[in-house]
């Protein structure tokens, strides 16, 4: 079923592609190792954005949230703290803004869209003051190290996000809350009159989105070795895509982490594979959303033709 | 990475985050011009502001081997990784504008100088004005680029010593640079109400930004004056027009880029590194006088 | 129990209680307040005064889950599946998903899903998602969530409502047994005969108050339906008329994705009903030839124009045929919107001229509409959602009424309709059917087919399998030809 | 009912709030004049995006279509082509925009998010390509007047902007196919069988909104008198934050004209009431977030009261 899946079929298509292009280089193991290198940290901003659309809803404010776990950590080591503790505290601040997302949606009933518009703002506007408008450098070797050091030759990014995406999939897959979530983004008035806990899901999910934003961001400054306000913005757009390209290879049309890793992938083959091509700037843009047009809609005409 | 060998071709990895504006395509183009006309085997990377994606790809590219790594316009903050990647691989990196202050990252990075800028400007706006000391001066900065934060602060340090108050008590910040000509507009236009002839003069850190503050100048009727920093054409525009717009600074790109090239070349032939891995060039103040002399900094050649 | 909505008594005097051991009935005209009774019974809603005892004690329930947590589930009117989930897992939704440290125990979740669905008689693959099974299979998974809890008190608002006869004798077998294990049972149908067939006690409920509570072995039907509505009905099927010869609409070798090879002609004037079981290709029948749905091939012809293929809704219904479909909050009414915004969708071009609306024209069609039905609300701009179903139900009729269709199509009309409703409902078919309406109705309800039209049509797997006309109809062969057994001499299968 | 809203009353305290700090400036004419003058393009992308909205969709692309629009007619105009024939050719490329994720939306069925994501993408390059990533400038001086001309001291966006809200308004109240779009987006299927033909609604919405965003554009580079590709940009979030906040103050929470004029109005005061303050840039993104939470906030509450 999944092989048949239109988003798939556009994946392989698109390696299929670049690898005519360019044989000597695209399927290389350093190109590949590059492709997931690059893409790691937005498969764990993506995995976040999967939890919450898997409930129903949408959260603007996961890259946001990145930026500012990733600038406190960074300005909280530079003011002394010893790394593990930095890392601790930014955590709870990506938590923390779940959290509240959590409870704005669930409990105040704020629609998801504007509640994390909101904190979208504020948050940037924390990540400034945080920043103070500039980009921090000159982490501990030792905390760079999380996002630069390799592991068998591969990066360490990459490890940390197959793990959170194997976490993900088993707490959806496995776990009564996983359930929850599904069945509360299927229909919340059924869940809800059913007996479940929606606003406990609904307020759970936001606050995990926020804290695995949060772990994302962390890495990105590690692997960057520098935090700045707006450092990984667009991984809002082509998070809410990844998760948009996934839920085109399950029958339900739910969110789900295996569909999300092959949007990710999708997205980084295509950057990857058209800057190899050395294609313009510019036009990579235009093409840029054009393949995700072509992806989505051969997904779609696979559906329908079921 | 020691010098080249002769026998096979010297592997040069070029980088920058900023093609996406006029002076970092037109580096791009200049770059790649250069290095065709020496025989080089290029490697560029333009990174869309986005060092997520071009870290990784640059560090790739170290990863293959090369013997200079040119970059950019890429502030020396956000390439962290990079410049590990290049010391553990030993290979020198040569940077136009790629941080304010001498930074061992660095085999050579030449800029502009920023006290300098910030003198000419400073000194435009003190002869139009006959003096700063009691001046009301708005100074708009943009944090997120050291060139232009670092101005700023130069910039609010010198008003301060020479007697002219700080409009609105501080430096004012454009947030986004996509939208910085609206943003200093609203900012410039807002102060122009609440202090009506509030404002003499109106320094800014970049010449986009001090469009948009020369406009509402201009739509509040007020006499102020301001300066910018780029001379881009639409700027020089402003100054031949004899408006609110005073005088912006060209800074030297393609003899900066020259030098940049020079050392690199010396490198090549014998591995001699630049003495010093700082350098900080004289600019120009371009004001009335001089305006149609300058090549405008979006129609490099 | 009072219960106020900006004001208005949708509960003024309400009281029930239930013994363990019975089932009770809790009847009452669309909108008297039964539903609203029920979500206060289980914690959706919190009474403004009035209070809730259990064995004696007085009990609060926030909210659902402590409702269920004390034993008292309800199965709501309307409720449904969760579309994205599979079946298995839809009849043990939240706290009834069997789990051991946070991780859901699969194995034993189908085993407990399967013997529910076993208890019902119902053979649904558990890992199918729900939103592709049928919306009579849909029900019986609900009703089979509503099984799972281990309920002492048990709500079903209208569990029969949209199903046929097999399901509700499976449904009537299950709740007998409950009663034998000593659960209370709240049971809330339109369907009288279901009540003294089933139920032990009644309670009637008028405008928002309890009317009387009774054995019913001691009620009369009559009664009952005088209580309800306050008045005495006459018949509830009205006179049949008699049919021109004019044919309205003739169908000829239709065949869609279930539908095969039908073929029939309505003539003006007459009521044509379709029976058949669920899934029978029924509904589909009405939604190509309303346009709604594309067909494979075959004719529809309206009078004298023939339609092209797959015309889309709005040239069908340009060319007289005008369908009341089977799901009202899904396909009928759109619950945000009020009743005169709702009745005006479906009549735009009537109500505008040049493009414009005309305020005077929506507020002219509402007004007849309420009239004609007796919708019961605050006024024509009150959000249809607010409305009791049966009142819904008549907004859907008054919006396709307003149009004065050629060709009336009408699928399971009166389904969740109290039957002093139902009366109206069958009178108004036939004063159109007078007016030289061809009405075409699906039903699922023999006595209502047999009572309400003049040719009755049976479908089964997609194909007609027997005719008759209705005043010489008889049950018992209808459910035959249901089950396509009719023509057995001439089918050796 | 209007003033009881809770958007409503959160602009009067905004208003109140501001009058008190600054009772000599706040209220003047000039500074209205000036909060106007900067709202003026704000409402007219956020009527484009209320279109959409109120067929129950999203249009992530309405600025970046304002973007290129802009910037193909000062790009027209510095090739020599006339004044009203750029404009034509600006509006036409707003209204093409329009229809691709018409069709895609309404006839390929592909999400809203998705559709306008990919065509945000793409028409983003195109602008770059346009502008060759420069600011396009020196246009003629009858253009510019567009956006910097005045009548009765009023600068001409605000009467332009007037104008469009109170088209839309009318077409959504009055016109049949307003009511088509509400049917739309109260209840696809059942707008369906009603004889809604709503493919044709949403793809006229979107075309519309293209059109609607290519006239916001295009007097964007006339009041600034240069155009380049990214210079509208934050009028995207903003415009959603307008048109949800103005949700709320109908009763039925659809989306409409006087809703987001009151949801634009908001953002307006906040901004220039913060500036005239001179609060902070970074502060200032800060309060935004809380305000706009605030406000929504506060209209949950009187809904949830009644
Ligand atoms: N959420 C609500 N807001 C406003 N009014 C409501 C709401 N829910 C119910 N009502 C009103 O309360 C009254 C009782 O409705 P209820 O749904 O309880 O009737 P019912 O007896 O279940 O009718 P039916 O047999 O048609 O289902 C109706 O007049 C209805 O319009
Ligand atoms: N097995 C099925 N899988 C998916 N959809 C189904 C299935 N059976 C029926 N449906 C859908 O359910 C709707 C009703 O089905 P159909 O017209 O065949 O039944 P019917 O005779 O009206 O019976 P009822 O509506 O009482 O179930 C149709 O839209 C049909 O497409
Ligand atoms: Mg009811
Ligand atoms: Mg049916």
């Amino acid at each position: 079923m999944l092989l048949s899946s239109g988003t798939v079929l556009a994946l392989i298509a698109l390696i299929i592609f670049f690898f005519a292009m360019r044989p000597d280089v695209f399927l290389s193991f350093t190109n590949v190792k590059n492709i997931l290198y690059q893409v790691a940290i937005l498969a764990i901003i993506a995995g976040a954005q999967t939890i919450v659309m898997v409930v129903g809803d949408f959260d603007l404010s996961v890259a946001a949230t990145s930026s500012l776990a990733g600038a406190v950590a960074a300005s909280l080591m530079l003011g002394g703290m010893p790394i593990p503790l930095a890392i601790l505290v930014a955590l709870a601040v990506g938590l923390l803004i779940g959290l509240a997302n959590g409870l704005l949606i669930a409990y105040v009933n704020l629609s998801a869209f504007v509640a994390t518009l909101a904190t979208l703002t504020s948050v940037t506007g924390l990540a400034f003051i945080v920043t103070q408008g500039t980009t921090l450098f000159n982490l501990p070797a030792g905390f760079n190290a999380l996002g630069q050091g390799k592991f068998l030759e591969i990066p360490l990014p990459v490890f940390i996000a197959i793990a959170i995406s194997l976490i993900l999939w088993f707490v959806l897959k496995y776990t009564t809350l996983g359930r929850r979530w599904y069945a509360t983004g299927g229909n919340v008035e059924v869940s809800r009159l059913s007996g479940v806990n929606v606003r406990r899901a609904r307020l759970l999910a936001f606050t995990i989105a926020g804290l695995v934003s949060a772990i994302g961001g962390i890495l990105l400054t590690a692997r960057l070795g520098s935090a700045s306000a707006v450092q990984g913005d667009d991984n809002l757009l082509f998070s809410v895509a990844a998760v948009f390209l996934g839920m085109t290879i399950v029958r339900s049309g739910a969110a789900n982490i295996v569909g999300t890793m092959v949007g990710v992938a999708i997205i980084g083959v295509m950057s990857n594979g058209l800057n190899i091509l050395g294609v313009n700037a510019y036009v990579q843009q235009v093409v840029t959303g054009l393949i995700i047009i072509a992806a989505v809609t051969l997904s779609s005409l696979k559906t329908r033709s079921r | 990475g020691t010098g080249g060998d002769g026998d096979k071709a010297f592997k040069v990895i070029a980088f920058t985050s900023g093609n996406q504006t006029p002076i970092g395509a037109w580096w791009v183009k200049a770059v790649t011009a250069k290095a065709d006309e020496l025989g080089w085997d290029l490697t560029m990377i333009q990174g869309d502001f986005d060092f997520q994606k071009m870290n990784p790809a640059v560090e790739s590219a170290i990863g293959q081997g090369a013997d200079v790594i040119l970059d950019g316009y890429t502030d020396v903050s956000s390439i962290g990784s990079i410049v590990t990647a290049a010391k553990d691989a030993g290979i020198p990196i040569f940077a136009v504008d790629s941080g304010t202050e001498a930074n061992d990252a660095f085999a050579l990075n030449i800029t502009a100088n920023q006290q300098g800028i910030v003198d000419e400007t400073l000194g435009a706006l003190d002869d139009q004005l006959g003096g700063l000391k009691g001046k009301t001066i708005m100074v708009i900065g943009h944090d997120p680029h050291a060139g232009i934060r670092m101005r700023a602060g130069l910039a609010a340090d010198d008003l301060a010593a020479a007697g002219a108050t700080l409009a609105g008590g501080a430096i004012q910040k454009v947030t986004s640079p996509a939208t910085g000509r609206t943003e200093a507009l609203a900012l410039v236009s807002d102060f122009l109400t609440a202090n009506p002839g509030g404002l003499d003069g109106v320094w800014v850190g970049w010449d986009d930004a001090a469009l948009g503050a020369a406009q509402a100048v201009t739509e509040a009727g007020a006499d102020a004056k301001v300066t910018g920093v780029d001379a881009t054409s639409e700027a020089i525009g402003g100054i031949e027009a004899g408006g609110a717009f005073l005088a912006t600074v060209e800074q030297p790109w393609p003899s900066i880029l020259d030098s940049v090239m020079t050392a690199v070349q010396a490198y090549q032939k014998d591995g001699t590194l630049p003495s010093s891995n700082f350098e900080a060039v004289d600019t120009t103040l371009v004001d009335k006088a001089n305006a149609a002399t300058i090549t405008p900094s979006d129609k490099l050649k | 129990m009072v219960k106020r909505f900006d004001g208005v008594h949708a509960l003024n005097g309400a009281g029930l209680s239930v013994r363990a051991g019975e089932i009770h009935a809790l009847l009452g005209e669309n909108g008297a307040g039964k539903s609203t009774l029920i979500k206060i019974l289980t914690g959706l809603y919190s009474p403004d005064s009035g209070s809730l005892h259990r064995h004696g004690e007085e009990v609060e329930f926030a909210n659902v889950r402590v409702a269920n947590h004390a034993g008292v589930v309800a199965l709501y009117q309307e409720l449904s599946v969760i579309p994205s989930i599979s079946v298995a897992e839809n009849i043990l939704l939240g706290e009834q998903t069997p789990s051991r440290g946070g991780l859901v125990q699969w194995r034993s979740l189908r085993r407990r899903a399967r013997a529910q669905l076993d208890s019902i008689n119902q053979r649904i693959p558990l890992g199918m998602l729900a939103g592709d099974l049928t919306p009579v299979q849909q029900t019986m998974v609900a009703f089979a969530r509503a099984l799972a809890t281990d309920a002492r008190v048990l709500i079903l608002d209208e569990p029969t409502a949209s199903l046929t006869d097999t399901e509700i004798k499976d449904l009537f077998a299950v709740l007998r047994s409950l009663r034998e294990r000593g659960v209370a049972i709240v049971y809330v149908s339109h369907r009288l005969e279901e009540v003294f067939e089933l139920c032990d006690r009644l309670t009637i409920m008028r405008n928002g108050q309890t009317i009387m509570t009774k054995d019913v072995a001691d009620s009369h039907i009559d009664e009952v339906i005088s209580t309800m509505v306050g008045r005495s009905t006459g018949e509830l099927y009205p006179e049949r008329g008699t049919a021109t010869t004019t044919v309205a609409l003739t169908v000829t070798d239709l065949h869609g994705r279930r539908v095969k090879d039908v073929s029939f002609e309505v003539h003006r004037g007459e009521v044509l009903g379709i029976g058949g079981l669920a899934g029978s290709g029924r509904s589909e029948l009405l939604r190509i030839i309303s346009g709604a749905q594309k067909h494979v091939r075959g004719e529809i012809t309206v009078g004298a124009t023939s339609l092209p293929r797959s015309p889309g809704v709005g040239r069908a219904l340009d060319a007289g045929i005008a369908l009341v479909p089977e799901e009202r909050r899904s396909q009928g009414v759109i619950l945000g919107s009020s009743i005169q915004d709702n009745i005006a969708l479906a009549n735009i071009s009537s109500v505008s001229s040049l493009g414009l609306v005309s305020g005077a024209r929506i507020a002219d069609i509402t007004t007849r509409g309420m009239h004609d039905l007796h919708i019961k609300a605050r006024s024509p701009r009150q959000p249809v959602g607010e409305l009791s179903g049966g009142n819904q139900q008549k907004v859907v009729l008054a919006k396709m009424l307003a149009r004065n269709p050629d060709v009336l199509l009408m699928d399971e009309p009166t389904r969740g309709i109290d039957v002093g409703t139902k009366a109206e409902i069958y009178r108004l078919i036939r004063q159109l059917a007078a007016g030289g309406t061809a009405v075409v109705t699906v039903s699922s309800e023999l006595p209502e087919l047999i009572g309400m039209s003049d040719r009755i049509l049976i479908m089964h797997e997609g194909r007609i399998s027997g005719e008759m006309l209705a005043a010489e109809a008889d049950e018992e062969v209808l459910l035959a030809y249901c089950y396509g057994k009719a023509n057995e001499h001439d089918d050796h299968e």
